[in-house]
């Protein structure tokens, strides 16, 4: 049916996505793209994924490659750099492709979900800031009765828009609270391995550590890792972000305080869903917030702890 | 007898050729190949768009080109990208544009130098200098923004790289004149010669006299201007100034100078041939992104035109 | 006569780590003249004309050049003052065309562009004046060594120096070429350029020089006109002693020896044809010819490194036709290359990792080198060849030009080969160590070691060889033995093509 | 002038210590500063902790001593260091622990002779041979996972990376067999010498009878196998394989051997010289944690801690 594309009776005809995200060889995005391709199959849509193993620049060619290539009805865009992007998506306008933002927003206001620039149909994701504001409040919960609580954050990278919001929102949910003070702030590149080898080095100068914040399941049990050879790890809580699989399963088994829940299934999902939708003409909403869905999220919000962890299913 | 003595003539004359004239050969393929598989490929749109964002690299490429006859590499061009990029958007924050361009290309010059300087006074190899001070130098850039984006709003400021002139992108006006500039220099004057001479072999280069230090010196200066003329294109086309951007051009300008079949242990190699190593890779990867190859055969793919000879 | 003085040196000294390699040398030069330097491996002659040139700086003493007080960082700044140096190793741009590397540097250039029409005028100019004609536009690495020479040396004239420096520029050129260099140097001196002339061959300095000084462990020993030398006077100034510079007595093989190389109708295509020789356990056979007639090519294909189109190679009657030097080193073939920067040593590495690589398996046991066996072996070798410094760990790159190819001889001695070819053994060797190879090569024939020579001294070939083969073009065009080898025959026989 | 003399050998004579025990010189140096600064450093723990976490690297950076002596790159490792830790992931999480090593090994084993055989019968650059093969080889380790987590429960798999002996982790151990092993190799075999001879000086080399071809392919299969171990050191540490892990080891094992004092330019080097490297660049790291250094300033401050993040 792909080949009547002069066809008038536009259900038939599939709908042509191009999908822009950040990275492949990952789980978060494989979740995603699952979401994604099983939606497109429901909806007779087609999505072409591209990946710019996080290089601005290309993401920006990949995006001209596919204007010029004239095939697509619509992009959805996860946007390595918010605001570099701008530009480009103007162009993507300019010529009639629809355009959705993916996981955060595009143009220079990265802590609200309003879409920009203007003709940018909906703004699926959650902000840095709110992310940063929640794992903020379970910081306050770890450290609730506490004297002193002294925290480590290790960040993915601080070169990161989105990472460097979720940790100035964390600050400025502490900042009334002078018992909360974070005495090691490293950057660990998302990576297991590497927030393990970063925090055996911290526990050294801070056994006596309290909360041990990330931005990334994956660096969190880096650090849970050190803290088990150290055999300090009964006397720190974990608070993590993504609340993957392995992450849930920490929180289940009590080896993490709690996790910040991200849904890429269900939004993979709904960005195709919402492309489709736009692409019919249909009215869609201006932004979807994650962090609002409820299911899958637990009705009070997205911090995953061991209370409502039997009423959440990781989507990665 | 005759046979075997003409065949294995053949065979190495093959050779020769392929060595020298394969980066052409695999480019006109590739362009054959995409020519054929998608009409989206053969527009005037794309192909303006291939040369468009071929700029940036291809620009630090050509001044790569001169590092790596003379026998040296620069590994920092990546940071003094950021850096000058960075300085550029934080003037032009400001409002100074004009001063913004000229401060973002002096500034790449200066690092440049001083890279020459070091690697010349301390008899210090360029792979381990360029390694370190591109470290300090994006180190720097870091601090210069706090890690933050410089938002440039200023619509003057990114004519460098979003606007066009006779329906071309200004970026594929200074790719073309830097080429030429660095095609002049390599070919026609004694400063190339002392460039190849240099990287062939330095004694005999002293002994005949060339100033192997300022030779040096000018091409690291060289690179560093390259690197910050791409940075501000950059910054421009994306209307912000950030700290790590342009961290993998050191490897891509390197690479790229390779596989147009420039040899790294120096004395030898063209900036035409860096030009085609610029245009095939990318080809490539508009190809990919056209034909919408998966990521994962895209690697193995590219990988693949990395070998060939 | 009394000439202007060029140059003149005052007690230089120059150390390289531990080795006082120029003690307190005080040296003059008159305008117009050639100034001989001459002296043992090791001497010192070298690094004294690589100070003139401002390739090293002198640790103390002054120079003067003009009766100015100089004192140069780099050759750029002696070629300024018109002081140029033809380096004993050759430091040439390989990658560039021969064109390219004499005008290195000096192009004419409009505001940096280069011109290239008039370069090529000058080129033709230079030709003209030098009488050395070498294709413009081939790179250099194509060329042979002895043109590769000729190339530093136009490079050298084309930059109209005041002074060169020659250090031992015939080494490696045949009779014919080094007879035009000398012409060229008497020409130029004729119109006021200096020459300082580093050389082994007495006889070339008693006929060109003016004056002669006499290096002796980094110490000038003796300046006087060359009037007054003799071969004798120059050797006893060097040495300290005097040696006889006569060939050893030849020892001949038994008629019945065994042979122990056979080479029949070996050829490569388009470099040599047909070439067959024999050679009989303890014999010793020269091969004669021109530069470029292919000796050195028929050589490496015996051993391996070339490869060859038709022919066999016999080891004591057993085809062995090595495909590569490994297989050549276990038949018992060992080649001394003509070039030991390129060929023979690894100069970054110590001298006794250079001298056991071909024969690790002979200390090691499995895998595992017996260091102290090494050690002990080397340093035994390494004195008996007399070589300065003994010390085994020194790097090869430390030591002088003659000490270097005494290393390389070490390198085939550790074991001793059933089949020793010798390309250019004496290569930049000084007189008395020149005297010590011409006995080792006849000592190891004697112990029945079949030796094939090569040589382009022919009064050196003669005194050594038992029987002479000459070649041309890459043919065999005569051999000669007993009663017959004589020069004028041999020559001959050089020049006539095909038999 | 008799005083001048004296000064100047005296500084050559500086100039060459420096030179050869400089890495020393700055390991002691920083060791001290850090000693004085934090009474977290030395701690048993502490150092413990600072010789586990160099094993990865500086397993890789010992073969890749060898490679660099030998006058080449290896640039494949870091994608060999996750294929290996991928495929042992994905057989261990079926159950067969003992295979899964083995068969880690064993493919990095066969993927450095690959490389060998590569640059050996093509005649060509090992740089560029290997920065194409790590681009193959990473693009397969992405298919044979999908990209995904390849989570291993097996609490055997974990012994390799997590366990200790006698109170010492067993990647120091492996580090220090590792160690011992090229160190052996190269300074007491004829292997070793045919390494330090094809990149002193291949052609002459070769007319010594030595197998060069031989010798680059073993070389290339100790850097497979090299960096197999510490695929699978790093994936038994944190139980799980990815397809993405090691992509900076490579260019981390050059820069520690090049900092430790061996030159690029083949033929001189050792294997103490490429520890001491290891370790000054992992007693930086370690003392940035410990000191609470902000990441901004790491950058700087790590100079020449080059590649590390
Ligand atoms: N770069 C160097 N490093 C260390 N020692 C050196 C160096 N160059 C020369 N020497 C030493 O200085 C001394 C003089 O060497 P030089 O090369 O000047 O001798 P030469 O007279 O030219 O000998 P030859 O006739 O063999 O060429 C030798 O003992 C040599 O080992
Ligand atoms: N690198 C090279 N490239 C091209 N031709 C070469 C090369 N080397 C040698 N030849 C050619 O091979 C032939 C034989 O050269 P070869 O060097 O064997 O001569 P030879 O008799 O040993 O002279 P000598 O050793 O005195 O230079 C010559 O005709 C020469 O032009
Ligand atoms: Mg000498
Ligand atoms: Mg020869």
């Amino acid at each position: 049916s792909s080949q009547n594309q002069s066809s008038s009776n536009s259900n038939d005809k599939p709908i042509r996505i191009a999908m822009f995200i950040l990275v492949r060889a990952n789980s978060y995005d494989q979740a995603r793209i699952d979401g994604v391709n099983k939606k497109a199959k429901e909806l007779n849509a087609q999505v072409d994924i591209f990946s710019c193993e996080f290089n601005t620049l290309e993401q920006i060619n990949q995006i001209q490659d596919a204007i010029t290539s004239g095939k697509y009805d619509a992009f959805i865009i996860h946007p390595n750099d918010s605001n570099a992007v701008v530009p480009v998506v103007n162009e993507a306008l300019k010529k009639g492709i629809i355009v959705i933002a993916a996981d955060a927003p595009i143009g220079p206001d990265t802590r609200s979900l309003k879409p920009y620039p203007e003709g940018v149909k909906c703004v699926i994701g959650r902000t840095g800031w709110s992310t940063g504001t929640w794992l903020g409040k379970a910081l306050l919960q770890a450290a609730e009765g506490l004297d002193k609580c002294k925290v480590a954050y290790l960040i993915g990278s601080q070169s990161q828009t989105i990472d460097r919001d979720r940790y100035e929102a964390l600050k400025e949910v502490i900042k009334d609270h002078p018992n909360i003070e974070i005495v090691a702030f490293q950057e660990a590149q998302y990576r297991r391995d590497l927030a393990r080898e970063i925090m055996q080095n911290v526990f050294q100068a801070h056994p006596d550590i309290n909360v041990v914040v990330s931005s990334g399941d994956q660096m969190t049990l880096g650090a849970y890792d050190a803290a088990k050879e150290a055999g300090i790890e009964k006397n720190i809580k974990f608070i993590g972000n993504g609340c993957s699989k392995e992450g849930w399963q920490a929180i289940k088994d009590g080896q993490l305080f709690a996790s910040y829940a991200d849904i890429p299934y269900t939004q993979g999902e709904l960005l195709v869903e919402t492309a489709v939708k736009a692409v019919r003409g249909e009215t869609v909403p201006e932004s979807i917030n994650l962090e609002e869905l409820s299911p899958p999220l637990p009705p009070e919000g997205p911090i995953i702890t061991k209370e409502n962890v039997d009423k959440y299913q990781p989507q990665w | 007898m005759e046979i075997a003595q003409r065949k294995k003539f053949d065979f190495t004359k093959l050779q020769v050729i392929l060595r020298n004239y394969g980066i052409i050969l695999a480019f006109s393929l590739l362009f054959l190949i995409l020519a054929f598989s998608s009409p989206a490929f053969l527009t005037y749109r794309n192909l303006h768009n291939i040369i468009d964002q071929s700029a940036e690299v291809g620009i630090v490429a050509c001044a790569m080109t001169l590092a790596i006859i003379s026998g040296n590499f620069d590994l920092s061009v990546g940071a003094i990208f950021a850096f000058s990029g960075c300085i550029a958007a934080i003037i032009a924050a400001k409002g100074y544009v004009g001063f913004a361009l000229l401060a973002g290309i002096v500034s790449g010059l200066i690092l440049g130098i001083m890279n020459g300087l070091i690697i010349t006074k301390f008899r210090a190899n360029s792979f381990i200098v360029t390694l370190a001070t591109g470290y300090i130098i994006r180190g720097l850039a870091m601090i210069l923004t706090g890690g933050r984006l410089i938002i440039v709003n200023d619509p003057v400021f990114s004519i460098l790289g979003q606007s066009s002139f006779l329906g071309i992108k200004i970026p594929i006006f200074i790719l073309i004149i830097w080429i030429s500039i660095t095609w002049i220099l390599l070919g026609r004057t004694t400063f190339g010669r002392a460039v190849y001479a240099i990287g062939g072999n330095p004694e005999a280069a002293r002994l005949s006299g060339i100033n192997v230090d300022r030779t040096k010196i000018i091409i690291f200066g060289i690179n560093g201007i390259s690197a910050a003329l791409a940075g501000l294109i950059t910054v421009s086309r994306i209307s912000q100034g950030q700290a790590d951007i342009g961290s993998l051009v050191d490897l891509q300008a390197i690479s790229r100078v390779v596989i147009g079949g420039t040899s790294i242990a120096g004395g030898e190699g063209t900036i035409w041939r860096t030009v085609f190593g610029v245009l095939l890779m990318r080809l490539m990867t508009n190809g990919f992104n056209i034909l919408n190859v998966s990521p994962f055969y895209q690697r193995v793919l590219g990988a693949c035109k990395t070998m060939l000879p | 006569m009394n000439k202007k003085q060029f140059l003149r040196l005052e007690s230089i000294n120059k150390r390289f780590g531990g080795v006082h390699a120029l003690k307190d040398v005080s040296l003059t030069v008159e305008e117009g003249t050639v100034h001989a330097l001459v002296g043992e491996n090791g001497a010192g002659k070298s690094t004294l004309g690589k100070i003139i040139a401002g390739v090293y700086q002198p640790d103390s003493g002054k120079i003067y050049v003009d009766n100015c007080c100089v004192k140069y960082h780099s050759p750029r700044e002696a070629l300024a003052d018109g002081i140029a140096l033809i380096s004993q190793e050759i430091a040439l741009v390989p990658q560039l065309t021969v064109i390219e590397n004499i005008f290195l540097g000096i192009e004419n250039n409009h505001r940096g562009l280069i011109r290239n029409k008039e370069i090529r005028k000058r080129y033709y100019e230079l030709i003209e004046r030098t009488e050395l004609s070498i294709p413009p536009d081939i790179p250099v690495y194509c060329l042979r060594i002895a043109e590769q020479k000729k190339v530093e040396i136009l490079r050298a004239i084309a930059r109209n120096a005041r002074l060169i420096i020659m250090d031992e520029p015939t080494a490696i050129l045949s009779a014919d070429e080094a007879q035009k260099l000398f012409a060229l140097i008497r020409k130029l001196k004729s119109s006021g350029t200096t020459f300082i002339y580093v050389s082994h061959f007495l006889e070339e300095i008693l006929s060109l020089a003016d004056n002669v000084t006499v290096m002796r462990d980094g110490q000038c020993v003796k300046t006087s006109p060359v009037e007054k030398e003799s071969r004798e006077t120059l050797i006893e100034a060097m040495l300290g002693r005097y040696v006889s510079l006569g060939f050893p007595e030849k020892i001949y093989p038994e008629p019945d020896a065994p042979v122990a190389l056979s080479v029949e109708k070996l050829s490569r295509e388009g470099i040599f044809y047909d070439i067959s020789f024999q050679i009989r356990k303890g014999e010793i056979l020269g091969l004669a010819g021109l530069v470029g007639s292919g000796r050195t090519e028929i050589a490496r294909c015996i051993f391996g490194a070339d490869p060859k189109t038709e022919g066999n190679i016999k080891v004591f009657n057993k085809i062995v036709n090595p495909t590569s030097p490994k297989e050549a080193i276990n038949a018992g073939i060992a080649l001394l290359p003509e070039s030991r920067k390129l060929q023979g040593l690894i100069l970054k590495l110590p001298v006794i990792y250079n001298i056991s690589l071909p024969h690790l398996r002979k200390v090691a046991s499995g895998p595992f080198i017996k260091l102290r066996d090494e050690h002990n072996r080397v340093k035994e070798l390494l004195s008996t060849l007399n070589v300065k410094p003994l010390d085994p760990w020194i790097e090869a790159r430390a030591l002088s030009g003659g000490n270097q190819q005494k290393v390389l001889f070490a390198k085939w001695l550790f074991e001793k080969p059933k089949i020793l070819i010798a390309d250019e053994p004496t290569a930049g060797v000084d007189v008395g160590a020149k005297h010590a190879i011409y006995q080792l090569i006849h000592s190891l024939a004697r112990e029945g070691i079949a030796i094939l020579l090569i040589s382009s001294d022919l009064e050196e070939l003669i005194g050594l060889s038992h029987r002479i083969i000459t070649i041309n073009r890459g043919r065999i065009t005569g051999e000669f033995s007993g009663s017959d080898l004589a020069e004028d025959k041999i020559m001959h026989a050089i020049f006539s093509t095909a038999s």
